[in-house]
């Protein structure tokens, strides 16, 4: 169980556009296997950059310059001679707003099967779709409507989808980006009850911004301040006993304080609000 | 063919492409500039001329007839037809017209923007038919006024819907009539509307399919109003087609005029919307 | 001290009246303006089949529209020719200018960065605004040689250079500036979470631009054809230079031949004087404005299916 | 009412074929008698509606007056004559023969209808080159002439019918005069100042007419006037080279000239005529001019 | 001091756009004159709404409905013969957004006494700026560069500007909308104090969603929930004794958790997220 997944070295991340900013100032970590880790930490601390650069999805922005290396099951992701698309096969992302593929709902989850050529025929490639669509919980939901086109579904089903496209391919590692912040609560709990699920198999690695997601979900928590690793550990003892100041202070300011911040985020809805205290 | 072989085939294309428009873009502009330089550089008075008696014989003269018709022509055009399609973006606008409406009002400028030039040139020689009238530099204003409209309409359109409302709000809120807002818009809008406008002077100044029926074709120094003229887009397409290559080389010479005039438009745009833009809401802070 | 703010007050008052008036008149005014655009397009419709109407009634539309005989001297007026040269120029423009355009587009908004994408794309600003008879007069010694001494003979053609496909060819150059600019804002307005959604489960660029962006885009990149489409339809001045001006059906792409538009330029200037002839071309820019309204028309309708179809 | 310049007197428009003429005069007539002028393009029928309409005084014409027109008023004066010529390839594969020999009308029938489609058939040579024909388009009055000429007298082809016969149709004489200069076996047509060099008047282009072997007896020293244009417009002149294919030219007014417009079309009619060589156009021949002044003076 | 400004009668608007929204449900109110009224209350409880109703505002929007009666000073805003643009002379509005008229700094303050003609003479125009940009505490930070434009200033000179040119046109009451929550912490304490100073010679009504601006700056608060009144009170019982199980809720929560908002507010700011704790 505490074999390690991915393991970064040292890793830096600069965006070079008009002003520079060290997004991340060389971080070592190493992520677990088949556990879910969650990356917290302030707006800009550079938690999604790290998780891009995971997979070197940051290398679609212009602009970019990286050092330090991430190593895969010990064999490096930047130096390497695999291309960077059987890469990202194995290290799967799903983005933070949830985002169909402008296809069907049978095509979203069957599009990274295709383009990998996974299924050689039509029944194998409708039970695979199948398969992950009802390891996200969503099967049963859209199982009369697979031709519709996937922006059709509710937001909360849409994560759900996209979870699945990730899986389907199967990778070895899913990153996921604050993937439950543009739902609302019933749905974000879905998707949490998925990626609860989703743990067992794969390894995960997950930012939030939310303290009790972590808390709910997480088997090790890494904390980010200003592109700078402070502290890493499992979830228990992360916040039981926080070894930093800084860790201890954005703790408990979070926790106390988790549900001012979704109702801002669910803006007018404001039922939601006083009804949690 | 694998996956990535068909990416790095296709990148290539896509950048082959992109140097192909590029390419001809180059040497569009470098004949242009290289024929028609060649011509100016060594007679630069031609422009300036006005055409002699054997103008069209043998280019005796210059093209300031054409010169001059161009610009009697497209400049009121162009101011009729800015504040006419400033008009009407404003009414398009939610303070005074309903959504339906704008609807329906932008079908039609979507059919107007389509139409060919050519049916504007028709249907206005129709209208100098039914009045009994002459070709004439007026004529070509109205048909290059008609042609510019729906263009302009629909940048100040596009360029009031994005200015922000809360300059609206601000304005109202100061107690600002409906139409003292409107004005307040329209300055926040003014990058977009003046590119806008400026397109539609570059559109103008370069359409000869209006103008061939409506302005007259005339080989003399434009005379009033009512009296035939020509423009520079007209004399090219005439030229062009000289027995005389001393003629032909005019439409190289004016072709040259033509696209420093269009060139020197979108630079001009480009810094009068940058001045404008400074006073935008957000300029800086964007 | 009454007095005075009593003369401030009603002061006050009249320059509140002024701005009402103002507020009113202006209001009058752009009222105006709001319907002007329906007006004229009603007064342009109106115009033109009033003016049709005397062939119209000579001859039945089925006649004019189906006769390949064009011959107004002998009052024979048949548009055949006219519309297939119509036809023809705007399908191999297109078949040309699409592919080009599209590809370029992808190349600004997917592959260029920095410097050098600011540069093409505004070389290709600069493109779309050059007037199109310069295209015409640069095509004329340009591409017309080129055309009728490799280009014809290779393909064992005789001929000279001009025709259908040379009009075709620089009305491809003339409109790929327009469908460039067009396809790459609605690349460019797609988020990025579909890039990364796509890229995510390891599709190459090129997969990710197929299957993902173009279908995305697809209804702007859809929009931005249509416009092309349009453009060429209509395109007059380039035709007419280049197109040679022979009312016959054309027998091969580099045949010379005739457009509706380029009809009117070579015929109404000598024969506007005989008034069936008059009527018949100024049937053509009917026809014209009648096409362009039908196609808006079911553009729209493709379009907002294509929206749905393609959501994302 | 004006803006830059006084008004005018005489106010013309038409077609674009005499417009270069027309307007040599209009300067002259303008520098001599201070009479003010207006001119403009655009084409016969936009200068026969000015005139119908009353916005002109003159309308010039490129083509005979149509029945249509005449019947709404049309006066029309022949004030010149345009001529059309058979024109070569300069390095046409026969050219020596066809300067030595000319072609007969009959020839170029032959030709223009496709009955001889090899330049060998022409000849007596071992030439086997296809004939390329190259038309022009439609309203083309040079080209009706043409088809009046090839036909033979008392009979024509229509522009149509040729257009139909030919490889090729252009849209104006330049667009011809370029396709001929770039095919070697092409034929066609052209109006002589295509042919000839404006300013030297000598065969300077790839372009090179056709001698008309009127005859039919190979060219004679009468018929040979080809070399140079002066030499051409002469026998044009003198009636030697036959019209069709050479065509007249019209200025033309609603219901009779009046007033300086009437002058001016006089003083064409007379003193007007000797500056036509000097341009490239030929002047009407004495007796034709006679008849043209009587009928000006008659009035419709 | 006890007079009344402003009183709003039984007041329900109803938005009737694509699906229809009670954002008021009849809300009778009085706001005293010369005195600082802060209307505070969940995300979307339409307390934007009840600001722009007082002086007509929302009907630059299309598809609103409204009953019941505002009164200034006795006399109907609703039905009246007085042209709206006069009204809102009035009853100045501030917007939320710090919004630079398309005018230069000075042009902007001028702008509101050009169009009612407040000013014969170029003197008594620069005169009136100046006092209104001096009133705001901005003169200072302008006085060299009155031809800049107005969008060149920082957000939060910006919206000083805002209240100048507010100021300026002489309005006996002055609406406030969330004029500090775009601001930087150290702006906002200048618009602030700014507002401090004003609440002597104006009424204002102010809507916040800092409960400790409102301890701060208000004589007055009034509660609004789902488009009800709540609560209304003094200032001091209001914050001391609140009558309302929700109003305690509400107050309770937010005043232990301003910090976090404004971090969310200012994005990639994050320094100042621990800083305050
Ligand atoms: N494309 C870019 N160009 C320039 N700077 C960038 C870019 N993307 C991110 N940054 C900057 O890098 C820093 C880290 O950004 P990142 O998106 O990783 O933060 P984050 O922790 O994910 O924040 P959030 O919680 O708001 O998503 C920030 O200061 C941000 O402004
Ligand atoms: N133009 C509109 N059309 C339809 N509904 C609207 C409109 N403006 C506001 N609403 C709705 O009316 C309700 C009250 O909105 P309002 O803007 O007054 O709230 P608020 O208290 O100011 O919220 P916030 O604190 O987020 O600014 C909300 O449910 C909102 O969604
Ligand atoms: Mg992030
Ligand atoms: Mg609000």
């Amino acid at each position: 169980m505490t074999d390690t997944a991915l393991t970064t070295e040292n890793l830096a991340v600069t965006y070079t556009g008009n002003r520079e900013v060290e997004a991340l100032k060389g971080v070592s970590l190493e992520f677990p296997a088949n556990q879910l880790t969650a990356i917290i930490g302030p707006s800009g601390c550079g938690k999604s950059t790290l998780l891009k650069s995971l997979n070197r999805l940051h290398e679609i922005q212009p602009n970019v310059e990286i050092t330090g290396d991430v190593l895969l099951r010990d064999r490096s992701v930047y130096n390497t001679d695999e291309p960077v698309p059987e890469l990202r096969k194995r290290i799967g992302y799903v983005p933070q707003k949830p985002t169909p593929l402008p296809l069907s709902i049978y095509e979203n989850v069957a599009y990274g099967l295709k383009i990998h050529g996974r299924c050689d025929s039509k029944d194998e490639l409708d039970e695979r779709v199948e398969t992950y669509l009802r390891k996200v919980n969503l099967w049963d939901e859209v199982k009369d409507r697979l031709d519709a086109p996937g922006a059709e579904l509710s937001t909360g089903q849409i994560q759900r989808l996209c979870l699945a496209r990730s899986l389907a391919v199967e990778p070895e590692v899913l990153l996921c980006d604050e993937v439950t912040s543009a739902l609302d609560p019933i749905s974000a709990e879905t998707v949490e009850e998925t990626l609860a699920d989703l743990k067992e198999e794969y390894t995960i690695i997950m930012v939030t911004h939310s303290m009790d997601q972590a808390k709910r979900l997480a088997d090790e928590v890494v904390f980010l301040y200003l592109g700078d690793l402070i502290e890493t550990n499992d979830t228990r003892s992360f916040f039981e006993n926080p070894q930093h100041e800084r860790t201890q202070q954005f703790v408990t300011g979070h926790t106390a304080v988790e549900y001012t911040e979704s109702s801002e985020e669910s803006g007018a809805d404001s039922e939601t609000v006083p009804a949690e205290r | 063919m694998d996956r990535y072989a068909k990416q790095r085939l296709f990148g290539l294309l896509a950048r082959g492409s992109a140097a192909l428009v590029v390419a001809v873009m180059v040497l569009v502009v470098s004949v242009t500039i290289f024929r028609g330089g060649r011509v100016l550089l060594t007679d630069p008075a031609i422009a300036v001329t006005p055409p002699g008696s054997r103008y069209m014989l043998e280019g005796d003269g210059g093209f300031l007839h054409a010169v001059l018709g161009s610009l009697f022509i497209v400049v009121p055009a162009t101011i009729a037809s800015a504040t006419l399609a400033v008009s009407t973006a404003i009414y398009l606008q939610s303070d005074y017209s309903s959504e339906r409406f704008s609807d329906v009002v932008n079908m039609f400028l979507n059919v107007l923007w389509g139409t060919p030039p050519i049916v504007y040139g028709v249907f206005i020689l129709t209208v100098i038919i039914a009045v009994g009238a002459q070709t004439s530099l007026f004529f070509g204003i109205i048909a290059i006024g008609i042609f510019q409209y729906p263009i302009m309409t629909r940048y100040t359109d596009e360029a009031l819907r994005s200015a922000p409302d809360t300059v609206r709000e601000a304005t109202y809120g100061l107690g600002g009539t409906r139409f003292e807002t409107a004005l307040m818009t329209l300055r926040a809008a003014m990058p977009g509307i003046i590119a806008g406008i400026i397109m539609g002077f570059a559109r103008g100044i370069g359409d000869a399919a209006t103008v061939l029926f409506t302005a007259g074709r005339s080989t003399r120094m434009p005379a009033g109003l009512f009296e035939p003229s020509t423009t520079l887009p007209v004399l090219i397409f005439d030229q062009a087609m000289s027995f005389n290559a001393e003629v032909r080389s005019h439409a190289y010479a004016a072709s040259f005029v033509l696209i420093v005039a269009v060139l020197g438009l979108i630079i001009v745009s480009k810094l009068l919307a940058g001045r404008y833009a400074r006073f935008a809401p957000g300029g800086r802070n964007s | 001290m009454e007095g005075s703010t009593d003369t401030a007050a009603s002061e006050g008052r009249s320059r509140l009246g002024r701005r009402l008036l103002t507020e009113r008149l202006s209001s009058y005014w752009l009222q105006g303006a709001g319907y002007f655009a329906i007006a004229l397009f009603a007064f342009i419709v109106l115009a033109l089949l009033y003016q049709s109407l005397p062939l119209l009634s000579e001859y039945s539309l089925v006649q004019v529209l189906a006769s390949s005989n064009w011959n107004p001297a002998e009052n024979e007026f048949g548009f055949l020719p006219a519309i297939v040269g119509t036809i023809y120029v705007t399908a191999l423009t297109m078949v040309m200018g699409t592919p080009i355009a599209i590809l370029a587009a992808i190349y600004i908004a997917e592959y260029a960065e920095g410097r050098t994408k600011t540069l093409v794309s505004s070389f290709i600003d600069v493109l779309a605004a050059i007037p199109s008879v310069i295209f015409g007069l640069v095509a004329l010694i340009v591409v017309v040689p080129f055309v009728g001494d490799y280009l014809a003979p290779a393909l064992g053609s005789g001929a000279t250079g001009t025709g259908i496909f040379t009009v075709s060819l620089v009305m491809a150059i003339v409109v790929t500036p327009f469908m460039i600019s067009l396809a790459v804002e609605s690349l460019e307005a797609l988020p990025d979470e579909l890039r990364e959604s796509s890229l995510g489960v390891g599709a190459t660029k090129w997969e990710t631009i197929r299957i993902v962006l173009l279908r995305a885009a697809g209804p702007g990149i859809f929009s931005a054809v249509l416009l092309g489409f349009g453009r060429v339809f209509g395109a007059t001045i380039v035709p007419a230079m280049l197109i040679g001006g022979q009312t016959q059906l054309p027998s091969s792409p580099f045949s010379t031949g005739q457009t509706l538009p380029t009809l009117i330029v070579n015929d109404f200037g000598e024969l506007m004087s005989i008034p069936l002839t008059q009527s018949a071309l100024i049937f053509v820019g009917l026809m014209l404005v009648v096409i362009v309204w039908l196609f808006n028309f079911s553009a729209m309708l493709l379009r907002r299916w294509l929206q749905q179809r393609w959501q994302y | 009412t004006s803006l830059l310049g006084e008004s005018a007197d005489v106010r013309i428009s038409g077609g674009v074929g005499p417009l270069p003429m027309v307007q040599v005069w209009a300067d002259m007539y303008e520098e001599a008698t201070d009479t003010v002028f207006d001119i403009s393009g655009g084409g016969t029928g936009v200068g026969v509606n000015d005139l119908l309409n009353g916005q002109v005084d003159v309308a010039m014409m490129g083509r005979d007056p149509e029945e249509d027109e005449i019947d709404q008023g049309l006066f029309a004066v022949p004030m010149l004559i345009d001529t059309v010529v058979g024109t070569v390839n300069v390095d046409n594969p026969v050219l020596d023969e066809l300067q030595e020999n000319g072609l007969s009308r009959q020839d170029l029938e032959d030709i223009f209808t496709r009955e001889i489609t090899n330049w060998g058939e022409l000849v007596d040579d071992d030439v086997d080159e296809e004939i390329v024909v190259y038309g022009r388009s439609d309203t083309s009055a040079a080209y009706k002439q043409w088809g009046d000429f090839l036909a033979g007298e008392d009979d024509y082809y229509t522009e149509n019918e040729l257009e139909n016969l030919a490889d090729e149709n252009h849209n104006g004489d330049q667009a011809v005069a370029e396709a001929i200069g770039r095919n070697e076996n092409a034929v066609s047509l052209n109006n002589i100042n295509y042919v000839y060099e404006l300013e030297s008047g000598e065969l300077e282009g790839d372009v090179r007419p056709i001698p008309l072997d009127i005859d039919g007896e190979g060219l004679s020293e009468e018929e040979d006037f080809y070399e140079t244009r002066d030499e051409f417009l002469a026998a044009v002149e003198e009636g030697t080279y036959p019209a069709p294919p050479a065509r007249e030219m019209y200025l033309a007014s609603d219901g009779g000239f009046e007033g300086d417009a009437a002058d001016f079309v006089e003083w064409v009619l007379t003193d007007g005529q000797e500056h036509v060589r000097d341009n490239g156009y030929v002047p009407l021949e004495d007796d034709r001019l006679e008849e043209a002044q009587n009928n000006l003076e008659a009035g419709p």
